[in-house]
């Protein structure tokens, strides 16, 4: 007894690197508005928080996912052949390729519900190999990533699908009170997650299966129904990605869309401070992360940074923001 | 000089493609599958997914099949001449479409029979030609590479930069790649914009970061065509209509139907017929004037 | 017991058997795949992917993963390229320090700064291609065909292609130092428990250091071979080429949680991939149906998909993880 | 009350120079203290014992000398030369070899890498393998072990790795060899053969410091018995000089009442509280491990497992707590046929089981203890999913003040407590649970002796209140004076039953060494 009280006494004495791992991200993010605010020509605008928020939607959005799997001591690298999936998916039921469905409403919704369905549907196969065959997570999102963008392209013969269908491209072209729908949704998705990570009991047995996956087993946990469910909801957040994108740009081509979404959406989780060796996790973090990566492709561009400097430049960045949060967390 | 092919009445014939992701490949896909379809010919057809060294590998295994001819669609103009050398060993003729291989490597009726297709420079020009002309004070330019390191974007970019370098009232004050995609093509578009808000001019590589940049300025709350001119490259049907609809100023043609060209060529050099060194396709340009007339046309 | 061992060993020859099945089915349904051309240019090609995956192999045995190789061959290729006019081995040289230099910077970020090699290649991948095309210029540079260096990677020695050659004697090299030498030994203690494997004093950052170091030259080699083979440095080429080594790895029963590794299951894992690529293309020669690169991709998955699964299901039966249920 | 200390006077006493000297050692995690001041001095060829309570700072003693850690302040002379190091290689190559308290080893290779990793032998510069086997085998033979040092190690049980583990120690020809409780997962016969090891050592003029919670033994091999307390080494003397007590009194910091003779706190009991039978198991078996196992345990019984170890106890437990599939017997709860197919089945039918290898079976060592704690007891505690954190917040600081858990809080990381705190926690997570039936695999496996005086008296007020433990034990006296029924497990077989008056020392040892099927007649009749 007495020694807890005496431990609880001493107050950790305040330490620079702790305080960076725990705020980097956010420093780092403000640092770059500053500098963009002194540098880059007409950047404190609306137009430009729009801009930027828009854009970080589908990372967001896909990243939100991969934090839970990622949790688990997972990893999904299908992602961006999912989103090619159900972005394939969704016109070709609306515009009534496969069953012809003249009330509009009626088929929008059906290509939603679809298309997202499917991705989650692929999700759960990512589940199945990991929890019954106990295949590594990577290889086993990797028969996805390779075969899924090429079921997407058979599906549409690898055509682009072009479409003008206002009621389906609310959800990238809308705006509620004036907000973007999908940024709407994507805050929507962030507060859920970081709830459902923090407060649930579903929360805690993702991050205890990324600690000590046996121990998790031993205390009743059913392992493999968690990763099922957490491989589906990083398939539905594809999906639901693919249709965001494709509504934006009022076509969806099975070949290019989510092309190396995987990579950008582990960056954002990494950079916000998700160990990738799962058992902790922050959603908000994965969010900074992700506004981060963004922020930074936004300011090499409007600053005219040529292509192949702008990727030493974003490599640098992820290493210095993994470096402080980890520095940081062994101290 | 390059390997003869005999007169037969159907052939085992190659086709290395470089890629099958945008719109124009397939195009070119499908024109050469029907035309192999039509003559009755057998296509062995492969697909590099845009990489060289797989197309050189693509081309091997073509020769070890014991293919009568190659068409090949070569990804760069250096990294093919391997291909292009084992098959003139192996006497097999190689007939090089939409990109040209290094001149000073291998040379056409030599080591291979002869290269059809666009100039991907001189569409630079013409598009820049008609901005000089068509302008009206329009003068801030903003160009949407393509693929980095791709030769279409490189050439299309010295093509265009060179002609508006030798008008000093121009200027490109933003060039940054799209990937040939409509969606970075947005993305990067809607930065750009947005970091320079006096551009007046959009220069798209191709139609599909073209309609990228047309969601992207109607994003910013601008009218293309009025505040903002777009100029593309590849002229497909989609882009024609964008033409005809006001959005897209001017787009240079480059015609994917390689097919009918393609095998014909192919024919006379079997019958024998004296093969010019460079083949190339008289494209279209199409504007406001003409856009409406030609769409039916446009691929 | 011997059941028991007979499945395992299964498990770990898994991958030669299909390996040889593939190459019986290729055999007895096209007429000159086993030509002496068709061989030595699928040989000739897959040995850049060969010598990747080796260095990869070493990697994913201390538990690591290296996501630059790709990229680290593009730029590899590029150095080799602008070196060569001084020469093959300058050329050669230079290929293959440009890689040992990424290899060196990502295992300094993995030993000293502990950042996970998960990201820390991640960047890299990009900070190398980035490196490449600005040095490249963004387009594919010429070598010099008088100096010699092309005939690293496109002539014959005893009428069996240089670039297999080399891949054949890195990876003799590789199984030598797996299994008879301390460090080896090292790589695959890291892998199966790295806190004890530091406890028992072995030095494991420097072995870690080693293995990414290694990977990176052998990236670099095969960036080499790259461009002497197509006689152009590419800053552009090598995308994908990680995920093509990983998958290699691992259907050659490779564990990607570290600690246990085969070198030579590895190279028939390569093979086993590579030739894959070569009988599709056959397959679209014998005009029944003409595969789209579409079909194909997905062809590729779902054999990853049966590969894998066999492997999990020998190994999961097999000696290894008796109590890991 | 702590006396002045002086290590040095006693020391040189009895050895004019001393071969370690360690001395105001300081050492922080994360600003708390895990050692303060202390010293440590160890002679030429003397077995020198380290004793604390769990969380003393033993282990993180052993750990700064060894270069795992960094010091934070503090002198240490090794062999006459100031010591700096910052690596256990580094250690290990000036002479020092470690057994850290968890076994630290490489599962997935063979024993003879195990034991070999770090001075292969060679030939012609590469690896002699052929050799290598022939010595770990001749090393393993000393420790009379029998076993193909070919396999990987993650096929033999607890006891075979800490065997290896030690083999591997004495395999460096060392100045010092320390070991951080290596007896703790070993039984009589193999604590015996490790003590005629470090009597070898001695006799080289190798010096031991040797960790155990096990006081009597200290007595067997020790000659001087140095004593931490909250990081402080408190006092340090003859192994003749002092006596239990003496030795408890100094490691609580107060002195003790409790009389000798009574080695557990188990005090007797009542049979009346005992009630119907709860489990039963007829005739398990899975592999030659498990071959022919029956028992039984009742409500408000300890039931105990008492055998050699490989005796396949652990697996028995693992069996009944449905993680391995039975190939034949049968088994029921509470009257039902019960089959459980995973161990969620098990809990759910109301039973908790803390398994003896904490480390990769027990804690989530990146979670807080309280989460740790809550793991199992979390869905009943969730109101449609949702975790109630003020009910789990009581019930964890409830926890932690009944079990004397040392941590800074409910919200520190279970990776920075000692091991035995680490237990606890994990005994914490099942009583959380209150089930009908607790199964306890070695519970008091590394524990220090108070500690493990109030688990052992919790065991019994919870089967008091009508709980059934089924409590499988290496220490035999914790059986015998704790468990109301022993059942001996020899080989996979139950050979035999002891009532606790029956269980005397002598019959369940011969059961455990040579039992077969007529002692269980005998003890029947
Ligand atoms: N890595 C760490 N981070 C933070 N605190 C630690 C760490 N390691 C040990 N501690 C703290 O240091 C103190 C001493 O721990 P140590 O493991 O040395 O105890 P011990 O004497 O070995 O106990 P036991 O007999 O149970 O093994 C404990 O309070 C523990 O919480
Ligand atoms: N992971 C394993 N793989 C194969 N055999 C094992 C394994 N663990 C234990 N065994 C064997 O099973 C037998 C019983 O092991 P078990 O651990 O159940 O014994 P025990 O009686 O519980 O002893 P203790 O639990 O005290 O180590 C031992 O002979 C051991 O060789
Ligand atoms: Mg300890
Ligand atoms: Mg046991």
């Amino acid at each position: 007894m007495t020694d807890t009280a005496r431990q609880q006494r001493i107050s950790r004495p305040f330490d620079p690197f702790d305080f960076m791992a725990r705020y980097g991200t956010l420093i780092a993010l403000a640092l770059l508005i500053l500098f963009n605010f002194a540098f880059t020509r007409n950047f404190a605008t609306m137009q430009t928080l729009n801009v930027n928020l828009t854009q970080v939607c589908t990372i967001v959005i896909v990243a939100v996912g991969m934090t839970l799997v990622i949790a688990t001591g997972g990893i999904d690298l299908s992602v961006g052949s999912l989103m090619a999936i159900s972005g394939a998916l969704a016109p070709m039921i609306f515009l009534g390729k496969i069953v012809p469905i003249d009330n509009v409403a009626l088929a929008v919704a059906a290509a939603m519900i679809i298309a997202v369905g499917v991705a989650g549907l692929f999700g759960l196969f990512n589940g199945w190999l990991i929890a019954r065959f106990r295949i590594q997570p990577i290889v086993a999102t990797l028969v996805l990533f390779i075969a899924g963008r090429g079921i997407a392209q058979v599906l549409t013969n690898g055509n682009l699908q072009t479409f003008r269908v206002p009621q389906f491209q609310w959800i990238g072209l809308g705006r509620l009170f004036g907000i973007p729908v999908q940024v709407v949704l994507m805050v929507l998705l962030v507060i859920a997650a970081a709830w459902m990570l923090k407060r649930t009991v579903f929360g805690r047995q993702i991050l205890a299966i990324g600690g000590n996956e046996r121990a998790a087993e031993l205390s009743g946990i059913a392992v493999s129904r968690v990763k099922l469910v957490v491989y589906t909801i990083s398939g539905l957040c594809a999906g639901i990605a693919g249709l965001v994108v494709i509504a934006i740009n009022s076509s969806s081509d099975a070949n290019l869309v989510g092309m190396g979404m995987e990579l950008d959406a582990i960056a954002a989780v990494a950079v916000g401070g998700t160990l990738l060796s799962g058992g902790k996790a922050t959603i908000i973090g994965t969010l900074l992360g992700a506004m981060t990566i963004q922020l930074v492709r936004y300011t090499l561009l409007a600053n005219g940074v040529p292509d192949a400097a702008a990727l030493v430049v974003k490599a640098g960045i992820i290493v210095l923001a993994v470096w402080i949060q980890q520095h940081g967390r062994r101290a | 000089d390059a390997p003869p092919l005999k007169k037969k009445d159907t052939y085992k014939v190659g086709f290395a493609q470089t890629e099958s992701n945008n719109p124009w490949r397939l195009a070119q896909t499908a024109s050469m599958q029907e035309e192999a379809k039509k003559r009755g010919w057998q296509l062995v057809y492969t697909d590099a997914a845009s990489s060289a060294a797989k197309q050189v590998a693509d081309v091997n295994s073509m020769i070890a099949q014991g293919v009568d001819l190659i068409f090949l669609a070569p990804r760069e103009e250096k990294p093919l001449i391997p291909a292009i050398k084992a098959a003139k060993n192996a006497g097999i003729p190689v007939i090089l479409l939409d990109r040209n291989v290094d001149a000073s490597l291998a040379k056409p009726g030599e080591d291979y029979v002869t290269f059809i297709g666009s100039n991907f420079i001189e569409e630079g020009q013409r598009v820049a030609d008609w901005l000089v002309k068509n302008a009206n004070g329009k003068t801030t330019i903003i160009e949407l590479e393509g693929t980095t390191g791709s030769s279409p974007a490189n050439d299309r970019k010295k093509g265009f930069d060179e002609v508006i370098a030798k008008n000093p009232d121009f200027k490109i004050v933003a060039s940054q790649t799209g990937d040939f995609a409509r969606d970075k093509g947005r993305q990067v578009a809607e930065t750009l914009l947005q970091a320079h808000p006096d551009a007046n001019v959009v220069y798209a590589h191709n139609d599909e970061m073209a309609m990228g940049a047309i969601s992207a300025i109607e994003a910013a709350g601008k009218v293309p065509g009025k505040d903002i001119l777009v100029l593309s490259i590849d002229g497909g049907k989609e882009a024609v209509q964008a033409v005809v609809d006001g959005k897209i100023a001017a787009v240079v043609e480059c015609n994917p139907r390689f097919g009918p060209k393609a095998f014909d060529t192919a024919v006379a050099y079997a019958a024998g017929e004296k093969i010019p060194d460079k083949i190339i396709n008289p494209d279209q340009f199409y504007d406001a004037s003409n856009a409406k007339d030609l769409l039916s046309t446009a691929y | 017991m011997t059941r028991q061992r007979l499945i395992s060993m299964l498990g770990s020859y898994g991958v030669v058997l299909a390996l040889l099945l593939l190459v019986l089915f290729g055999w007895a349904r096209y007429d000159y795949f086993l030509g002496f051309f068709n061989i030595t240019s699928v040989l000739r090609y897959n040995s850049m992917f060969a010598l990747v995956a080796l260095g990869m192999c070493f990697v994913i045995m201390t538990g690591g993963i290296d996501l630059s190789v790709g990229s680290t061959a593009a730029l590899g290729s590029v150095v080799a390229a602008l070196a060569s006019p001084q020469g093959a081995l300058v050329g050669l040289g230079a290929g293959v320090g440009a890689g040992l230099c990424v290899g060196l910077i990502n295992a300094i970020l993995v030993t000293r700064l502990k950042i996970m090699p998960f990201v820390a290649t991640l960047a890299m991948m990009l900070a190398a291609s980035g490196t490449a095309l600005l040095l490249a210029d963004n387009q594919s540079v010429s070598v010099s065909y008088e100096s010699g260096f092309t005939s690293i990677g496109q002539d014959n020695f005893l009428g069996f292609p240089i670039p297999a050659w080399i891949a054949i004697v890195a990876y003799v090299v590789g199984w030598i130092v797996l299994n008879f030498t301390s460090t080896g030994r090292g790589v695959l203690a890291v892998g199966g428990n790295e806190d004890a494997t530091r406890l028992m004093g072995l030095p494991a950052d420097r072995i870690k250091f080693l293995v990414y170091f290694a990977s990176g030259g052998l990236a670099g080699l095969a960036g080499v071979i790259l461009a002497s083979q197509f006689g152009a440095g590419q800053p552009i080429e090598g995308v994908g080429w990680e995920l093509f080594a990983i998958a290699a790895v691992v259907v050659g029963g490779t564990l990607l949680t570290g600690g246990v590794g085969s070198v030579g299951a590895t190279l028939a894992g390569v093979l086993l991939l590579g030739i894959l690529f070569n009988v599709l293309n056959f397959e679209n020669g014998k005009g029944w149906i003409s595969l789209s690169a579409y079909w194909q991709s997905v062809i590729r998955g779902l054999f990853l998909l049966v590969v894998v699964i066999l492997q999990a299901k020998l190994s999961s039966r097999g000696s290894v993880a008796v109590r890991d249920y | 009350m702590p006396e002045p200390f002086d290590a040095f006077r006693i020391g040189f006493a009895m050895n004019t120079d001393s071969l370690l000297s360690m001395t105001g050692i300081d050492k922080r995690f994360a600003g708390i203290p895990a050692l303060s001041g202390a010293s440590f001095a160890v002679g030429r060829g003397e077995v020198h014992a380290l004793i604390g309570q769990n969380g003393a700072g033993k282990s993180t003693l052993i750990k700064v000398l060894t270069g795992y850690y960094k010091r934070d302040a503090g002198e240490v002379v090794f062999d006459g030369k100031p010591f700096e190091v910052s690596s256990p290689q580094q250690a290990q190559a000036s002479g020092i070899s470690t057994i850290y308290q968890e076994i630290n080893l490489v599962p997935y290779r063979s024993i003879t890498e195990n034991i070999c990793l770090g001075r292969e032998a060679r030939r012609y510069g590469l690896l002699d393998w052929k050799r290598m086997h022939q010595e770990a085998e001749a090393l393993l033979r000393r420790f009379n072990v029998r076993a193909d040092v070919r396999r990987p190690l993650l096929e033999f049980n607890t006891a075979t790795q800490q065997m290896v583990a030690i083999a591997r120690a004495i395999g460096f020809s060392a100045k010092l060899v320390i070991m951080d409780e290596p007896t703790s997962s070993l039984d009589e016969r193999e604590v015996a053969v490790l003590f005629n090891v470090i009597r070898q050592l001695k006799q080289e003029g190798v010096s031991v410091v040797f960790v155990s919670h096990k006081l009597d033994e200290l007595y067997e091999v020790c000659d001087r018995v140095t004593i931490m307390r909250d990081g402080r080494t408190v006092k340090t003397a003859a192994m003749n000089e002092i006596d239990k007590i003496g030795l408890v009194s100094a490691m609580l910091g107060r002195a003790i009442e409790r009389a000798e003779g009574h080695a557990t706190a188990f005090s007797d009991r009542d049979e009346k509280k005992i009630g119907k039978v709860l489990l039963s198991a007829e005739n398990l078996a899975i592999n030659q491990i498990v071959q022919d196992v029956s028992f039984s345990v009742r409500s408000g019984e300890i039931a105990g497992f008492a055998g050699l170890l490989g005796a396949g106890r652990t697996e028995t437990a693992r069996l009944v707590f449905g993680i391995d599939r039975p190939r034949a017997g049968t088994m029921t709860f509470n009257g039902h046929n019960f089959n459980p197919h995973k161990p969620s089945d098990a809990i759910a039918a109301g039973m908790g089981f803390c398994t003896e290898d904490r480390k990769s079976e027990g804690i989530v060592p990146d979670m807080s203890v309280a989460e740790n704690m809550m793991l199992a007891l979390m869905p009943k505690l969730s109101k449609s999913g949702v975790i109630d954190e003020k009910a789990q917040r009581d019930i964890v600081e409830r926890f932690i003040r009944q079990l004397g858990i040392k941590c800074s809080g409910p919200d520190q990381k279970v990776r920075e407590l000692s091991g035995g705190n680490q237990q606890k926690v994990l005994l914490g997570r099942w009583l959380a649970m209150n089930p009908r039936l607790l199964i306890l695999d070695e519970p008091t496996r590394g524990i220090d002796i108070g500690a493990k005086g109030e688990i052992q008296a919790l065991i019994k007020t919870l089967a008091d209140q009508g709980l059934a433990v089924l409590m499988i034990s290496s220490e035999l006296e914790e059986v015998i004076e704790g468990a109301d029924r022993v059942f001996v497990l020899r080989e996979g077989i139950s050979v035999a039953e002891f009532d606790r008056d029956d269980a005397t020392e002598d019959a369940v040892m011969s059961a455990m060494a040579h039992g077969s099927a007529p002692t269980i007649a005998e003890a029947a009749a």
